[in-house]
């Protein structure tokens, strides 16, 4: 029932059923002015429930809006806006809301408490996955995810200020004033859609207006404050190391991301996120209509609705008489008020009921009556909602994010935070413990005035006149007597369960939680852990604070996965780095892998060509028998100079690289500290002091990393500068006997084979560009590898095609790229995997003795030269039509495949055209003393089994002639 | 008393009040035949299987919280046998076994659902390598399966096979993996190990291990000394403190692994689905929770919480992989302390210190080795002797370079693993 | 013989305007790192001035003179516009085409790189000719104010594409809240 | 968190990379024996309470630094150069 004309209004749908609602008040406020009290179902009995709050912490009326792919579950409705169109469902019952088949466990739930399943469904073994564990996850779960992709935006942003007050209530309000005023850099966050906090919900004045009028007045002057940010719509998630803050912004602009996900960086803050209620447990405490007092207030003063026509408040402190008195100013006619505390004097025209308590409740889908027990007998109170007011926990969530305890305080019965469990947060308010008004204005002023002094700046403390009086309240957590009584709501956790909890020595506050889900639930027991450890604590005879509290983590409020995780859909998860020739590889469609972050061509297919075996062997025939073009771009190429450039690199490569000769190339390997193979490349030597050298592309990132911890960390005397220019350089390979043709056609001045020997390096011109050649090769043809700066590199890879499909050849790819250097037994990831040694890799001479090296130490560990290690082979298919397959394993000839005689597997495995079978790269026990012995390979999940020769890995030209050409 | 389903609803008709605690919560005696230090899954596990396997009644866990207050309950609850080095293999294929008949063996249902794990690979080279692991497990006897894309799009038809900045090319299926209930694997082994003598000491931290001459005699505890011939350390994270108080330095380094969890949905994710490109891996809880993790926070700490570039990561790897869990919302998110080796694998084994002995090292893996673990240290620790499936697990292989087992191949840097 | 076409590092990605927010190449003909041999930082200093008119900025400060700049670029490092001879006092390393850069202006231009840089880039804190290393979304870069509206980011050439499609984004989301 | 680089002054923690404790700086003579190879490779005081660990700028500048913290609150304490704590 609304007790004001709404003006406008717009209409949703609950269920499919048309409802009006007035802009900006929150669903859940909308369908109590409808009359309807029914919102959702609970997690275990699928009890009936209506809403109980009037914010984030709502345990009951949780539903999903919008369908397909929008869908979205789990929304409060006590935050969820209403707005035109909005379709609103209710979930976790079926087949409807009013009627929920499920509803038949709460006829089974004496035998379904806290735990059963630890106890039961044993037997017969295969049946929990077949059979209870299915039934179960059906009826376990609230809402349903839509198995689609939502089409809905999420961003993610940084904020920095001096000064982030958390909750704008009277408290946050005075901290950003004051603090602002000072000049501070303030950043003031709350997570409602308008700020004010409770002075939105209170009927009070503040400076002699009412307090909604002051609370505009404030941000009005805070708005023309241009050091104050006000960020609404934004709940702050998470306090963590070093004044860095999550916060969770729900977007109000239409077609903009629908939420933000803030990281602040604030040098101070202040706490001032108010308290959340709690309800008192007695028996069938749960019912639609039931609600927490301070709601029912919320809803009658701020958003114009009765939540009910004929309510009863019962509490054990003064808030149970603040709300009888807003609901009789509004007009809501009020049936009782059951106040715990027998010695409360109260003149009022309601029945009141002194030292009373409810103990039954009646209404199978919203409450119909109370039965009251009072001094004076019981009664049986006809009634639609009932208010309750079991007192006021501190939101001291966040204080608890690094760990810290909040302290109990006796004379307000409840947890307050404990002072600087955050670094450079102060707390303030309601959350610290302070529950009347002109006490919060005072603290948030007062704290945020010192925090200003602090950072330097002038404050004055303004206070404006308010409301104060003490905060009288009586523990009141369970009432006596039979029946169930909820405690968490949303997890249907109840006094018996905590119960049986301590029956079975579930004792300690984390085994309660765990064994009876108490708080596990969304609201992560928001209204319910005090009341719980409360009780329990009656049970086990420890106090409140001996039980202690569990946890609270982040986030304060769920976060959907989509703001945090903002901007990772699809391809923005990883960057991705292209090379100078992607465009043209791409319209000469070759199909493009990923290799690390680049996108690299698998082949490059021509017309007719049905398989990429066919491209790929058509592309080594390139390299073997004319020429082939690939762009090598991705490998890591590393500038290093300086006086001691060589000292440093004999330092990080396993062999000497101050030997090698100006104008010369060398093969280098580096190994990790711990003595294995880090990575192979190769040092180009173009003046005394300069050197270039190439990583794989796989691990360019990491072998920067090293070079730099060599040079800074472990060696800071070495006068050397490393510089990556990977991206400064397009780099293509051309491979194969008529490369130095091609090459020709484009360089300035012509080279010759005995200008440009194997491992030459030195400055070319192409076009008048400088440009570098090397010849190196990693195909054992002849071959070069030219580079351009990359402005010039799509525009040199396509003339060398073009050019190289004159000469019989063209472009080739990884896939050929990797048979070229299978046929030569050298070497990529595939066997570099991190857990073999040069050893392994038979160049163990490469490791050189004369000095010290990253590696060389730990390389000599006795368990990393034993010959009986898996170390390199060649292996070569036996039987006809029988191909090797990367990944298989490696067995005697005639031995089972089993572990037991595991030999060794294979690394890489191709087709080689050039030699006409299938060939590998492996690892083999004792494998160089096994050349010429035929071994069993099995790979059982690709269905191969057969036989092969063990041969030396390079199985082509193994002279090296045609490199060397 | 036993569980059953008849008890159940006995007790059910008859107010419950015939349940007894799963525990008892003795005061500690002057001396035991052996003392356990840790409560968690290990030591619990350990304490059970000494008690059961080896006769030995009159021991001890000392636990200085409440019993599986450490990693047991921290975890994302993926049990599986999914390793590819000797050593790891015969261990794991071991403790898989053991999970599948704990439920019946400690009468306790432990929620062990072999609802099959798939690891996602997404080049050739990443086949390759999961092809060779997946061999490795049918040698072992265990079970693998290679999906292709296909393959791979019959199980997880809601992963994003057209966007997802590492295209999925395939994947490597367990199906005997799965998940547990983790707080229950604590409770069931703290029950049986109890129901057979064992004193389950909550709240006794141990500040000092006694040794004279080389020789264990006891530990000192926040509940005063207790005699004991023979001491294992089950400290997970926390190795590296009890470890120096026996004058041991460990090669240890603790971290700080996050694990989240959303609220609770219906039945949408069936498997138990990891990403090895983005570090992320998920499954859905009985209670309908979306429960995930990934990469260590990579700083050592002992603050078990985490700090945000490592939620974000981990959530933005979600959203490449299966778009469709955006409308999840994370509930809550916490931190567990890592124990982290150099090669990422464990250790259970002797110490200088005669009759001292140490199960450490379990890294993020720890939770699905729990049955496992326990029986060997058991047998370690009652015979003197390495059982055979853990006899790798030496302290001695760093400085040797004799069996490391580095299945992730990044080396002596803890934090890689 | 070769005719090479030079080509830029955004080819048709630029410029790019969603809302109040433009992004634009910046093209530099030639770029060198200078990294500075111990104990020559001075001499480096007093080679640049003579030949370029410019010393060595300080730690995260980039110098113009001209069209020539003169930026901290990292650790022990700096980068210059022009070619520069500073044989045996530093390591000079030709970066001319290592670095794809934009520029970004506009009225939102702080709203857009506050959803991609971990950096408090507001005037006050972040001053004209203020320059850092830090990352844009998941990309390493190099951030530099070049007006009360404007920065410049260069990025590893490779990424160039990357860094667009994230600017793209955060653009177009600051752009559909109307004011940021 | 975030860690204060000597050059670029706090920054968030997703601009490091790290490698783990200080004891880096202290890699021992090649012949120095096994025991004191696997101490440094190995083996770690792993302290709960104050540490020295070795991080990398890697998303910012490119220095490698000496990061003086504690492990239980995750306080920063110093921070400087490891070209500087090295020679």
């Amino acid at each position: 029932m609304r007790l004001r004309n709404p003006g406008q209004t717009v209409t949703f749908t609950f269920d499919g059923k048309p409802v009006q609602g007035v802009p900006g008040e929150p669903v859940a406020a909308a369908l109590l002015a409808n009359g309807i009290r029914l919102m959702g179902r609970s997690f275990k009995y699928h009890r009936p429930r209506g809403v109980m709050t009037a914010g984030s912490e709502e345990p009951n009326a949780l539903v999903t809006v919008g369908r397909g792919a929008a869908q979205d579950p789990n929304i409060r409705a006590t935050v969820l806006e209403v707005s035109d169109g909005l379709e609103v469902f209710s979930q976790n019952a079926w087949p409807s809301l009013r009627h929920d088949a499920l509803a038949v466990n709460d006829l089974l739930s004496p035998f379904l408490g806290a735990g059963f399943y630890y106890k039961t469904f044993m037997w017969p073994a295969s049946f929990w996955e077949k059979l209870y564990e299915p039934v179960i996850r059906r009826a376990a779960g609230l809402g349903r995810l839509s198995g689609q992709a939502s089409a809905d935006c999420y961003e993610k942003a940084f904020a920095f200020c001096d000064l982030l007050v958390i909750g704008a209530g009277p408290a946050g309000l005075m901290a950003a004033l004051t603090a602002g005023r000072a000049g501070v850099d303030v950043i003031l966050a709350d997570e409602d859609s308008a700020m004010g906090g409770r002075l939105l919900r209170e009927v009070e004045d503040v400076d002699g207006r009412p307090a909604a009028a002051w609370v505009a007045d404030v941000l009005a002057q805070l708005r023309a404050l241009p050091n104050v940010r006000l960020m609404p719509r934004t709940t702050v998630t998470g306090a963590y190391d070093q004044g860095t803050y999550g916060a969770l912004e729900r977007v109000a602009a239409a077609g903009a991301p629908v939420e933000c996900f803030w990281r602040i960086v604030a040098k101070r803050s202040v706490l001032c996120a108010g308290a959340l209620e709690r309800p008192i447990a007695f028996p069938d405490n749960d019912r639609p209509g039931i609600m927490l007092a301070g709601a029912v207030r919320a809803y009658v003063n701020r958003w114009g609705v009765a939540p009910g026509r004929s309510v009863t408040v019962f509490g054990n402190n003064d808030d149970a008489h603040r709300t009888a008195r807003d609901l009789a100013a509004a007009g809501i006619k009020i049936a009782g008020l059951i106040d715990a505390r027998p010695d409360v004097q109260v003149t009022a025209d309601y029945p009141v009921f002194t030292g009373g308590s409810v103990t039954a409740t009646a209404g199978r889908r919203g409450l119909s009556s109370i039965t009251v027990a009072h001094q004076g007998g019981t009664r049986v109170i006809q009634t639609d909602c009932l208010a309750i007011s079991g007192g006021w926990n501190p939101s001291v969530h966040l204080t608890c994010h690094m760990n810290g305890r909040p302290r109990w305080r006796d004379d307000i019965a409840a947890f307050v935070p404990t002072p600087d469990a955050i670094p450079g947060m102060a707390v303030a308010g309601a959350c610290n413990g302070v529950f009347e008004t002109a006490g919060c204005l005072r603290e948030g002023a007062e704290v945020a005035a010192a925090i200003a002094r602090d950072l330097g700046f002038t404050a004055e403390v303004t206070l404006p006149v308010a409301e104060a009086r003490a905060y009288a309240i009586a523990p009141l957590w369970e009432i006596p007597g039979k029946g169930r009584k909820w405690v968490d709501f949303q997890n249907d956790v109840t006094t018996k369960d905590i119960a049986l909890s301590a029956q079975e020595n579930m004792r300690s506050v984390e085994h309660m939680k765990r064994y009876t889900t108490q708080g596990m639930a969304p609201d992560q027991g928001k209204s319910s852990n005090v009341l719980a450890l409360a009780v329990l604590a009656d049970l086990t005879g420890r106090g409140i604070p001996e039980t202690g509290t569990t946890t609270f983590r982040p986030p304060f409020v769920p976060v959907g996965i989509a703001a945090m995780g903002a901007g990772g859909q699809g391809k923005g998860f990883a960057p991705t780095r292209l090379m100078t020739s992607h465009h043209a590889t791409v319209a000469a469609r070759a199909p493009m892998i990923e290799a690390g972050l680049w996108y690299r061509p698998s082949y490059f297919p021509l017309e007719g060509e049905v398989s990429w075996r066919q491209s790929c062997d058509r592309e080594v025939g390139y390299a073997r028998n004319a020429v082939g073009v690939c762009d090598v771009s991705t490998l890591g190429k590393i500038d290093v100079q300086g006086p001691d450039a060589a000292a440093l690199l004999d330092f990080v490569y396993t062999n000497r690289m101050s030997t090698l000769k100006m104008g010369r190339v060398r093969y280098g390997l580096m190994l990790r500290e711990d003595g294995f193979v880090m990575d192979d490349g190769t040092a180009a030597r173009l003046g005394p002091d300069h050197f270039v050298i190439t990583t794989t592309t796989a691990a360019a990132g990491q072998v920067m990393r090293h070079m730099e911890f060599a040079s800074q960390v472990l060696r800071p005397d070495l006068d050397a500068r490393v510089l990556s220019v990977t991206d400064h350089w397009a780099q293509f390979a051309v491979a194969g006997p008529r490369a130095q043709v091609l090459l020709n056609t484009v360089l300035d001045d012509q080279i010759s084979n005995e200008d440009w020997p194997f491992m030459a390096c030195g400055t070319v011109g192409i076009g008048g560009v400088t440009g570098r050649l090397f010849r190196i090769s990693f195909s054992g043809e002849t071959a070069f590898e030219i580079a351009v700066p990359a402005r010039y590199g799509e525009s040199l890879f396509r003339q060398l095609v073009a050019q190289a499909r004159t000469l019989g050849g063209g472009p080739y790819g990884m896939e050929a790229l990797n048979v070229l250097r299978i046929e030569k037994g050298l070497l990529t990831h595939a066997e570099l995997h991190g857990r073999t040694t040069a050893f392994d890799l038979g160049l163990a001479g490469m490791v050189s003795a004369q000095k010290d090296c990253i590696g060389q130490a730990a390389a000599s560990r006795p368990g990393l030269v034993d010959p009986a290690r898996e170390r390199l082979v060649g292996l070569r298919a036996v039987e006809e039509g029988r191909r090797l397959t990367a990944g298989a394993h490696l067995f005697a000839k005639d031995a089972k495949a089993v572990t037991a005689n595991d030999q060794g597997y294979v690394t890489s495995a191709c087709y080689s055209p050039t030699l006409d079978c299938y060939l590998g790269l492996a690892f083999l026990k004792n494998g160089p003393d096994r050349h010429g012995e035929v071994i069993r390979m099995v790979d059982h999940l690709r269905g191969v089994d057969t036989l092969a020769e063990v041969c030396h890995p390079v199985f082509f030209d193994p002279e090296g002639g045609r490199a060397r050409g | 008393m036993g569980y059953s389903g008849f008890g159940i609803i006995k007790e059910g008709l008859f107010g419950q009040k015939g349940w007894k605690p799963l525990w008892r919560d003795p005061a500690p005696k002057a001396r035991y035949d052996a003392i356990i230090i840790g409560g968690g899954g290990h030591g619990l596990a350990t304490a059970y299987y000494l008690a059961r396997e080896h006769g030995l009644t009159n021991i001890a866990v000392l636990e200085k919280g409440h019993i599986g207050s450490g990693n047991i309950g921290r975890n994302t609850t993926i049990v599986r046998a999914n390793y590819f080095l000797p050593g790891n293999q015969e261990f794991y294929s071991h403790s898989l076994k053991l999970w599948e008949g704990m439920e019946r063996e400690l009468n306790y249902n432990v929620m062990h659902s072999q609802r099959g794990l798939i690891n996602l690979f997404h080049s050739d080279g990443q086949r390759d390598a999961f092809v060779r692991r997946g061999n490795a497990m049918i040698n072992q006897g265990d079970d693998a399966i290679l999906l292709d894309r296909d393959g791979v799009r019959s199980h997880l038809p809601y992963l994003d096979f057209d966007n997802a900045r590492f295209p999925i090319y395939g994947g490597l299926y367990h199906p005997r993996g799965g998940t547990a209930r983790h707080d229950a694997v604590a409770w069931g082994y703290a029950r049986g190990a109890d129901q057979r003598g064992v004193d389950l000491i909550q709240n006794c931290e141990v500040t000092g291990i006694d040794i004279e001459n080389g020789v264990v005699t006891g530990v000192q505890t926040t509940r005063g000394p207790i005699k004991a011939r023979k001491v294992g350390i089950v400290t997970a994270g926390r190795s590296g403190q009890v470890a120096a108080m026996a004058g041991m330095r460990l090669p240890i380094e603790s971290h700080v692994l996050q694990a989240f969890v959303t609220e609770g949905l219906k039945p949408v994710i069936d498997h138990v689905v990891s990403f090895g490109m983005g570090h992320f891996y998920i499954s859905q809880s009985d209670k309908g929770g979306l429960v995930f993790g990934g990469d260590l926070d990579f700083y050592a700490s002992y603050a078990a919480r985490g700090n945000l570039p490592m939620k974000e990561h981990v959530m933005e790897a979600a959203m490449t992989l299966m778009p469709m869990i955006g409308k999840a919302r994370v509930l809550r998110s916490w931190g567990g302390i890592m124990d982290m080796t150099p090669d990422g694998s464990p250790i259970i084994d002797t110490t200088p210190t005669k009759g001292l002995f140490i199960d450490c090292g379990w890294c993020y893996g720890g939770f699905k080795a729990v049955p496992a673990s326990g029986f060997a240290f058991a047998h370690l620790m009652a015979t003197g002797q390495p059982h055979a499936t853990a006899a790798k697990f030496r302290l001695d292989r760093f400085r040797t370079g004799v069996g490391l087992m580095d299945e992730e191949g990044t080396g002596s840097q803890h934090n890689l693993h | 013989m070769a005719r090479l076409i030079a080509l830029g590092a955004f080819g048709d990605l630029l410029p790019l305007q969603v809302g109040d927010v433009t992004c634009t190449e910046v093209v530099r003909e030639t770029l060198f790192s200078v990294a500075p041999y111990r104990g020559q930082q001075k001499a480096v200093s007093a080679g640049l001035k003579t030949q370029l008119g410019l010393t060595l900025p300080a730690v995260g400060r980039r110098r113009a003179a001209g069209d020539v700049i003169c930026q901290w670029i990292g650790h022990d490092a700096w980068i210059v516009s022009a070619p520069v001879t500073l044989d045996g006092l530093a390591a000079v390393t030709d970066q001319s085409d290592g670095y794809a850069t934009l520029e970004i202006t506009g009225a939102s231009v702080e709203a857009v790189l506050a959803r991609l840089v971990p950096l408090d880039l507001r005037s006050a804190t972040f001053k004209v000719n203020h320059t850092a290393r830090s990352l844009l979304g998941h990309l390493p870069v190099s951030i530099t104010r070049t007006g009360p509206q404007a920065f410049e980011v260069m990025v590893m050439r490779s990424m160039a594409a990357s860094l667009v499609h994230d600017l793209q984004e955060a653009m177009t989301g600051v752009a559909a809240r109307g004011s940021a | 968190m975030r860690i204060e680089c000597p050059h670029c002054g706090e920054r968030d923690r997703r601009e490091f990379y790290y490698v783990g404790d200080a004891v880096a700086l202290a890699r021992p003579a090649p012949d120095a024996g096994p025991d004191a190879w696997d101490d440094y490779l190995h083996n770690r005081d792993n302290p709960a309470g104050d540490t020295n660990d070795l991080w990398y700028h890697e998303g910012g500048c490119g220095a490698w630094i000496v990061v003086s913290r504690n492990t239980v609150t995750h306080a920063v304490h110093r921070t400087k150069l490891a070209q500087k704590a090295a020679s």
